[in-house]
């Protein structure tokens, strides 16, 4: 943990079995190393973490084992990034987190710094729904009586209208 | 060499219930020269039935890229096969 | 410090001149002491961290000096509790520092936890705007060449156009 | 007792650039015993001019909560002219 810590803390994306620490993304998006000094910092910061639910769908959640595609997801996460980065003034930072979360951990972190905080807020809310939409993490429920692998969208990074629809959640226009 | 000249190997990933599915994440296939992802998908169905439920739904990525089904493939190609995804 | 360290720990609401931590304003969220032990968790929380910047107006800002009219600025942040807990399923905080704050440093945090995370993104965007609305707090700007006091909106938390104002922000709607 | 029976007795609070004109955050004024708060920010203004640049703008609170410039006071209260706030 200790080795890791100075690489984690400018991650501006991550895909890790160990547990997420919003801190380390907030200090990745406020440290801006290449800046100059007479930069305008931001004047806002939002962020958003996931927490493992003991409930979905009617059934008593036991425990999620969340099983990745890092490579792709890390790929993923960069072009996320990147269309925020071309929508908005934003520095935004992603991290989610693989292997079996218990009910009230944190299963993903994002942060988005911005002179501006409507555009922080909606880079923010832009992201977790790219996020539900195209990074190739599996959710594996384990819960009472049973077990299912939850499957939402077909990812698809150049289906428009999923874009379209991330962004009308995002700025609701 | 037993296999045929005409013929390239493909190393498939699977993820999630499609893993389950097949009984392994990590497997290696052969497929015509002239393939696509959709050949290689054709030929995962053929041996596992219950792959059919997702051909409507899966999505292809080509060495660590998202690509489509009608991309042609390479020998030694990374072709992974990937169930709707719930991240988050 | 550490002798407010515990109390600190569940405050949902603080007015302080001690550096703020985010972590402790998501403890104050996401733990319900009060709650049964079957309840459903949060399943995402927003926050929102106001950083102090280097420029305003076109002014280079050394720092900032904020002056509150405490136990008022308190009870408006329970208000503003109140007005998001009535709209949306959530479970907020707010702090704000008080005295001189450098440039970088954090000012205001917010936190909402919620089952849905629009109910989220939107109470903690409500939250902020209310925040600039009416709570009894001052900026003292100190920038190159000399100081103004900032004065935003005149305080009215009766004002009803003005709280509209804010809903539409945090909803888009 | 050297007052009036008539009046009251009001611990004024101000904040911000009101406190800068004033020069002090805290001072206590007498009023008649039929004050509302605008008696007692009418009674500041005849004293510090600049104060009535805030007349639009100003917003009141009587023993720390929000209230009404036409507001009644009694005696012992303590009333706090707020001008336009910019915390977050």
């Amino acid at each position: 943990m200790s080795d890791n810590r100075p690489a984690m803390h400018t991650a501006l994306y991550a895909v890790t079995t160990d547990t997420l620490h919003l801190e380390t993304l907030i200090s990745a998006v406020t440290s801006m190393p290449d800046a100059p000094l007479d930069t305008v910092g931001p004047g806002g910061i939002t962020s958003f973490v996931g927490i493992v639910r003991n409930e979905n769908a009617g059934r008593r959640v036991l425990r999620l084992e969340y099983e990745g595609y890092e490579p792709l997801a890390l790929r993923v996460f960069e072009r996320i990034g990147a269309e925020t980065a071309d929508r908005w003034d934003v520095r935004v930072a992603l991290h989610h987190r693989l292997g079996t979360l218990q009910i009230g951990e944190a299963s993903v972190m994002i942060a988005a710094a911005s002179p501006h905080r409507a555009d922080a807020f909606a880079a923010c809310r832009y992201i977790i729904e790219r996020v539900k939409q195209i990074v190739p993490i599996w959710k594996h429920e384990f819960f009472e009586g049973g077990d299912v692998w939850i499957e939402g969208a077909t990812a698809d990074p150049d289906d428009d209208a999923a874009r379209q629809d991330a962004l009308r959640v995002a700025t609701g226009e | 060499m037993n296999e045929p000249v005409s013929s390239i190997r493909i190393n498939v990933r699977l993820f999630a219930r499609l893993k389950d599915i097949v009984g392994t994440g990590e497997l290696a296939r052969q497929a015509p020269t002239r393939a696509t992802a959709r050949t290689v998908w054709d030929t995962l169905v053929s041996e596992f039935a219950e792959l059919r439920d997702y051909e409507a739904s899966i999505s292809v990525a080509v060495n660590e890229e998202y690509s489509r089904m009608d991309a042609p493939v390479a020998d030694g190609d990374e072709v992974a096969f990937l169930p709707p995804v719930s991240g988050g």
